[in-house]
């Protein structure tokens, strides 16, 4: 009993700071209790966890985080061109790893399940050691393994997760996501399509049945109804459905002129497939043309939906194309080393193993708290996305949201996606209690 | 006495199977896999092997839904942690009693038909729990995200006991001893000691007897004076509890329950365990578990660097080919690795791999000149 | 009424496709006695058929310019497929044509992989427990897939219907509804056409040709067909190529439907059971049957006004039609007794 | 008086009448034989009185409670054992078990949940079937997997495990077809010993040695119906029988 409280008791700041800690085999550091923390790096390395997809539907994405997690290890570690590092307005990493300690990683498949990503996540705290872990291209996957960060003591750094929830309800002061949501995205797209299809639209949603979906269709519902839009109906399908025609053909007669795919991955690329093939982008509805959208856009998966993605609108995280000296950066350095560019996926798993490693660099330790504490309110800019802030609230990462569209005339396959518009972070930003959810204490699980 | 009466052959075997276990840290280490939450995992779904195999092995009644009974158990679990307690005791108890329930329940409609007809029932009730549960069942389940704890939940029998968690998300813990890590490998560990115990008892009882012997003639049973149906039944309830007491004790150890747990896929894993090590065997079950999840969490992790420092010793060029042939298989490539396994197994060894060891046990006694002897040993044994 | 017409159309649809994985798993089993768990894997074969036709047909002739560069500074490369180098324009209808183009090649391919398949893994499990020939055959499927996605990576890859068949038609005028109410695509209907084509020739085949009707008689059964001294075997090899290359056929047409991605085959394999099964193990017609029928009711669960009373029915439609169909008919629509049921 | 009656039982399969008015008495402690040509409809009367088959009308008594409407099992436990054309064995299970199994119906019931004691412990059981496998030849082999006897040696085991349940009326048929002499000989000693001890018995036959060795009275069917019943010294050369096997078998 009173073993159980100490322990919980250690993990207040105030103790944590001091900080010598006690050389323990790693065997007994989860029972044992000391002013250390779990995992805390004794030799010349510290190790990062890297838990990608690297089976099952997100194979390919979870393939480019793993590009751009080995690249920032090699920059973190003053190799290569130094990418992103070189535009960071952050100038605390020297190019010689952190803390004067050289970075090496493991790496685990998620398998975009939640158990193995957490039994992945399990095996590179407890064999491994590893002193935080990143990755991930799904917000269930998120986070749970975000919650089993903050139960076992690590930081968790989130890849791939759109979901309100994974810095809402379910938010851990343990978890900090640079990848935007569900609300920016529909904060962000509302005034482009009022500009491009005026404010007096009847959408039509599918939305995958599953959280992230409701997520998605609920964003957009509240944006878009507050242009004016109306909503026919909203239809729940199934994951993995395949083929969706039985959900498109009441599209066609149902009086609605826009439909909404709040759909992801595999489910994005049959549905938008399948939408454009029942002549939707065609069509001619109350004396309008009809229109898709696609809020949530990946582009290696609009490689997928091929020649279907030209003209429809959604938002993403970052592009590939964007010309602000971080991206150019960033493309150039990963473009050599790969031979393409990096997709959304991979440019934010990047961006967050820097973010990690400046704030240990500037808290001068990878305990939990102090690394938590010197990301939360963090300002930053050069990593792309123009000046972000690390919100202290919620642990998310404010910053503008681009506006894309299928482009017409692709120059490469790469070249699927245009930015129309990039919608300033002031417009996408909301209180930090909307979303509901409690950060808790920091864990630093020694 | 009489009670407990055993083979010496069995006392044996129980024996070295409980300090197996319970050295398993020890023994698995040089392996790379003597770290916790692999070990709860091996004894987890050791149990889970071990009570499908009561169904399959012994009454060949091979269904392809037992992952809905261990999302059930988790799911029990983890709600009786948020209203009930901390404590594993009454989550592994309610765990278990809803994965009966929900057995009988499936078992009495499903094994009206059998053979595959029964599969594909049993295959079709999981699907159902399964895509109930990823969507409009999400007010219990929480869908995708998976059923978490809460600093919020109630936790009656706790607040009873004047326990607080305090600010921190609370975690499972047997009387104080928190069910991470080591201790709750010991805790999984006993509990599989435990049903290990129990699957050979009935495989050596009277009503082992019977599920085998309508394995071999369900026909010859009925006109035996037989009412097979009970015992088919009580022996897809029985393997439903052991399902449920493993889902039970994935949440003791990782408080969240997803409803991936029920998918078919996960319900084909059990099979494919137990067929792997040897349905209808004791021990093959608990092997065949440990030799997928090892696989799942060993060679899924190793990557390009890790294989450049196995074949350092090699020149430059021979080292990349190397790396990048056995990239293949591992990494990313460890599906392939398992599918081939798969075919080489049931190809050469039908018997799973329990078949192997005997063979190779065969081999040396032959050697050793005491072969005779034991091949003469009666199959009744068994 | 249109939108119900629309439904069975989107039925008929999806299971022309569903038939036809069903029909090939239903002739291996019928015949052979093995429960083919790699059959969804020749599915997604097929469909990577497809995917290989156009892959070579795009093989492109790279130049590099090096007065243009890529955004990480390395010459723009200007890529022409070599058929329009060669060909020009044809070139480029041949291209636009991949699909139907990839079937050519599907017949013969699938054909030469479902005889090696037999030859080499599948003749030595006649005899092994159902358990068994699920184990080896499911392994097969996953190597299968792993394979294709070393090869292809695990996104989907688009293969667009050729521009002609792109459109849609409008199928109300042709049942005498008001234009414009029931328009469907083409290459839908097209897909339809063929799945009932191929049904057509299956059964022809088997019941109009000595083969066939020596087949037929085996899959009644088996030991006395080969008492009379015919080389029941060597015929069914060619039996279980027959089936990969409905499954292939199926898979390759589809892709215009479904984006090919190397999990495709996993996901229809379960679905394809349940079909043969409801129409009742080793029985062709209750396959095909129950794949259209399962089509269809699926198509109509699907609508928002059952979805409205019945919330989440789309979800589970499928393995509740199972469920009574298998208690109300213990062997399937069309079953035999005695197959499978030990 | 009788321990089994059967009376105006009819059985058709579509248009064909396989049983046609049925009357049979079974006196308790005889040995009874009914024999015919082939389709004559033997074996369709035999699953009649053991829950395979349903007659379409008539009753079948058993001991004073009816055969009908009632499961196999059931059928077992009021004391009727049968033993199959191809025999019906646990062909993975030992000689051993085989003959246990039908010790443990009888003591226990259709359904125990016996699941903690251990089956070796049962030594009562085991010293049982042990004898019995010692009456039909087979103690040697006790500890073989069933499914590798010899067909003569299947047909003993089954007859082992029905008469290790002491039945009330034994079911055989056709007990010593496809045997050797010398093995149908064996058999005829062994049921010869079996009727000693008072079991009542129903032999359908078409090996008239046996028949005449063994029944106390037989019974002749054809085309479904009873044509005669009568000592076996009165069958030999009553004209109805030998019109009905019409160059069949010779008797």
């Amino acid at each position: 009993m009173s073993k159980f409280e100490i322990n919980r008791r250690g993990l207040l700041k105030s103790t944590a700071a001091a900080g010598a800690g006690l050389a323990l085999p790693t065997m007994f550091t989860s029972s044992a209790w000391s002013a250390g923390y779990l995992n805390e790096p004794k030799g010349s390395t510290v190790t990062f966890g890297f838990n990608v997809p690297q089976t099952g539907a997100y194979a390919d994405e979870g393939a480019d985080e793993l590009r751009a997690y080995e690249l920032a290890v090699e920059h973190i570690n003053g190799e290569g061109d130094g990418g992103m590092l070189n535009t960071f307005s952050s100038k605390a990493l020297q190019g010689n790893g952190v803390n004067g300690k050289k970075v090496v990683f493991v790496t685990g498949d998620t398998q975009t399940k939640s158990d193995a990503a957490r039994a992945s996540a399990k095996r590179m705290i407890e064999k491994d050691g590893a002193i935080m872990i990143t990755g991930g291209s799904s917000s269930g996957v998120a986070i749970a393994v975000q919650g089993l960060c903050q139960d076992a003591g690590v930081i968790f750094m989130a890849g791939l997760t759109h979901s309100n929830d994974t810095t809402g309800k379910d938010k851990r002061a343990n978890g900090f996501r640079h990848f935007f949501n569900t609300e920016m995205s529909g904060a962000a797209l509302a005034p482009v399509l009022k500009n491009n299809y005026g404010s007096d639209r009847v959408a039509y949603h599918l939305t995958a049945d599953y959280t992230w979906g409701w997520s998605q269709e609920g964003s957009i519902k509240k944006y878009t109804e507050a242009l004016g839009w109306k909503t026919a109906a909203a239809v729940r399908t199934p994951l993995g459905a395949g083929d969706f025609s039985q959900y498109i053909t009441p599209v066609l007669n149902s009086g609605a002129d826009v439909l909404v795919l709040n759909h992801y991955g595999r489910d994005m690329v049959n549905s938008l497939t399948q939408a454009v093939q029942f002549g939707l982008r065609d069509k001619q509805v109350n004396g309008k043309d009809f229109a898709i959208v696609v809020p949530l856009y990946s582009r290696l998966m609009a490689q997928g939906a091929g020649e279907n993605v030209k003209g429809i609108f959604g938002s993403t995280n970052w592009h590939w194309s964007l010309q602000d000296e971080g991206s150019k950066a960033f493309v150039k350095s990963f473009g050599q080393k790969y031979g393409f560019p990096p997709s959304q996926a991979a440019h934010t798993c990047y961006s967050q193993a820097i973010l990690y490693a400046d704030a240990c660099q500037r808290a001068g330790t990878f305990m939990p708290s102090g690394v938590g504490a010197a990301l939360e309110g963090f300002e930053f800019d050069g990593l792309g996305n123009g000046p972000t802030e690390y919100r202290a609230a919620d642990h998310q990462c404010f910053k503008d949201v681009l506006v894309v569209k299928g482009k017409e005339n692709p120059s490469s396959k790469f070249d699927v996606l245009e930015v129309v518009e990039v919608t300033p972070r002031a417009q996408v930003e909301y209180p930090a209690d909307m979303l509901g959810g409690e950060l808790g204490p920091y864990n630093n699980g020694a | 006495m009489k009670m407990f009466s055993m083979d010496k052959k069995d006392i044996l075997l129980f024996l070295c199977f409980s300090v197996a276990v319970l050295t398993g840290p020890i023994i698995l280490e040089p392996f790379g896999a003597g770290y916790p939450d692999l070990l709860q995992k091996f004894a987890i779904f050791g149990i889970f092997a071990l009570g499908f195999n009561i169904l399959f092995g012994l009454t060949g009644y091979l269904s392809f839904g037992h992952a809905a009974f261990l999302g059930m158990g988790s799911y029990t679990a983890v709600w009786t942690f948020k209203l009930l307690s901390m404590n594993p005791i009454p989550a592994i108890v309610f765990a278990t009693v809803m994965g009966g329930l929900f057995a009988a329940l499936i078992g009495f409609i499903s094994l009206r038909r059998s053979g595959i007809y029964f599969s594909i029932l049993t295959l079709a009730f999981a699907q159902m729990s399964y895509n109930l549960a990823y969507s409009v069942l999400t007010p219990i389940t929480n869908g995708e995200t998976g059923l978490q704890l809460n600093q919020a939940d109630p936790r009656v029998l706790d607040v009873m006991f004047g326990r607080d968690y305090g600010a921190v998300l609370p975690s499972s813990d047997f009387f104080g001893l928190d069910m991470t890590g080591y201790p709750g490998f010991y805790f999984c560990g006993i509990v599989l000691i435990i049903c290990f115990f129990i699957a050979m008892r009935i495989f050596r009882s009277p009503f082992g007897m019977m599920l085998r012997a309508i394995k071999s003639n369900q026909n010859r049973m009925n006109y035996t004076g037989f009412n097979t149906r009970p015992y088919t039944l009580a022996a897809f309830v029985i393997s439903g509890m052991y399902a449920g007491l493993a889902g039970g004790l994935m949440a003791v150890t990782d408080p969240l329950a997803g409803a991936e747990r029920m998918q078919w896929t996960a319900s084909g894993e059990v099979v494919l365990m137990t067929i792997l090590g040897g349905a209808g065997t004791l021990l093959g079950p608990v092997i065949g578990a440990g030799a997928i999840k090892y696989f799942e969490n060993i060679f899924s992790a190793f990557n390009e660097g890790i294989l450049m420092g196995i074949y350092d010793f090699l020149p430059e060029t021979l080292q990349h080919i190397m790396v990048s042939v056995s990239g293949l298989f591992v990494g990313e490539g460890w599906h392939l690795t398992l599918g081939a396994l798969f075919m080489l197994i049931v190809i050469f060894l039908p018997g799973g791999l329990m078949e192997g060891f005997n063979r190779i046990k065969t081999l040396v006694t032959n050697r050793t000149g005491g072969g005779s002897d034991g091949a003469a040993t009666p199959a009744a044994a068994e | 009424m249109d939108a119900i017409l629309l439904q069975i159309l989107n039925g008929l649809d999806k299971g022309g496709a569903y038939a036809l994985i069903a029909l090939g798993l239903t002739i291996i089993f019928g015949t052979l006695g093995v429960v083919n768990f790699a059959h969804g894997a020749l599915f997604m074969l097929g469909a990577f058929c497809a995917v290989s036709v156009k892959a070579v047909l795009s093989l492109e002739r790279v130049v590099e310019d090096p007065n243009q560069l890529t955004a990480w500074g390395t010459p723009m490369e200007i890529r022409t497929p070599f058929v329009e180098v060669w060909f020009g324009d044809f070139g480029a209808t041949i291209l636009d044509y991949s699909v139907p183009v990839s079937i050519l090649i599907a017949i013969p391919v699938m054909l030469l992989i479902g005889i090696a398949m037999e030859r080499g893994l599948v003749r030595f499990f006649y005899k092994r427990a159902h358990a068994d020939q699920i184990l080896v055959t499911f392994g097969l499927a996953i190597v299968l897939q792993e394979i294709v996605k070393a090869q292809f990576g695990a996104n989907p890859i688009p293969q667009p219907a050729p521009e002609a068949a792109s459109g849609m038609i409008d199928f109300g005028i042709m049942v005498g509804i008001d234009a414009g109410n029931v328009v469907y695509p083409a290459w839908r209907l097209i897909y339809f056409v063929f799945s009932a084509v191929v049904i057509g020739a299956v059964f022809a085949f088997l019941q109009f040709t000595t083969f066939g009707m020596v087949v037929r008689a085996g899959m009644a059964d088996r030991e006395t067909v080969g008492l009379l001294g015919i080389d029941i075997d060597r015929r069914f090899t060619i039996v279980f190529g027959i089936a990969a290359i409905v499954a292939g056929l199926a898979g390759a047409m589809y892709t215009p439907i479904l984006s090919p991605d190397y999990h495709m085959g996993m996901d229809f394999l379960v679905l394809s059971f349940v079909v043969v099964v409801v129409g009742g193990m080793g029985s062709l017609t209750g396959a095909v049957s129950a794949g259209f029928l399962l089509g269809i009711l699926q198509s109509f669960a699907s609508m928002n006004e059952v979805k409205d009373i019945l919330p989440g029915i789309d979800q589970i439609i499928i393995y509740l039609i199972a469920v009574v169909i298998l208690l109300v008919r213990p062997r399937g629509l069309m079953g035999r007794k005695g197959v499978m049921e030990h | 008086m009788a321990i089994l009656s059967v009376e105006n039982v009819n059985k058709r399969f579509g248009g064909l009448k396989a049983l046609d008015n049925v009357n049979l008495q079974i006196d308790a402690g005889t040995v009874h034989a009914i024999i015919g040509p082939n389709g004559a409809g033997k074996s369709t009367l035999l699953n009649c009185f053991v829950g395979r088959l349903e007659p379409d009308t008539g009753s079948v008594m058993f001991d004073g409670s009816s055969l009908l409407g009632i499961q196999p099992h059931q059928i077992n436990q009021l004391g009727v054992s049968r033993v199959f054309q191809t025999p019906e064995i646990f062909g993975n299970l030992s000689l051993l078990e085989n003959v246990m199994i039908p010790a443990f119906a009888k003591r226990d019931g259709s359904f125990t949940m016996n699941a903690w004691m251990s089956v070796s412990s049962e030594s009562d059981l085991r010293d049982m079937a042990m004898d019995m496998l010692a009456d039909v030849g087979l103690e040697a082999k006790s500890a073989d997997i069933a499914g590798q006897l010899s067909r003569g040696d299947k047909r003993r085991l089954e007859l082992a495990m029905c008469l290790v349940q002491q039945p009330k009326l034994l079911l055989l048929d056709e007990p010593t077809a496809g045997m050797a002499r010398a093995d149908t000989n064996n058999t005829i000693d062994l049921m010869k010993r079996i009727a000693e001890r008072g079991v009542t018995m129903v032999v359908i036959e078409h090996d008239m040695h046996v028949v005449f060795s063994l029944a106390d009275k037989i019974s002749v069917l054809a085309q479904g119906t009873v044509i005669v019943e009568d000592l076996p010294e009165n069958i030999k050369g009553d004209p109805r029988v030998q019109e009905a096997y019409l160059g069949g078998a010779h008797l």
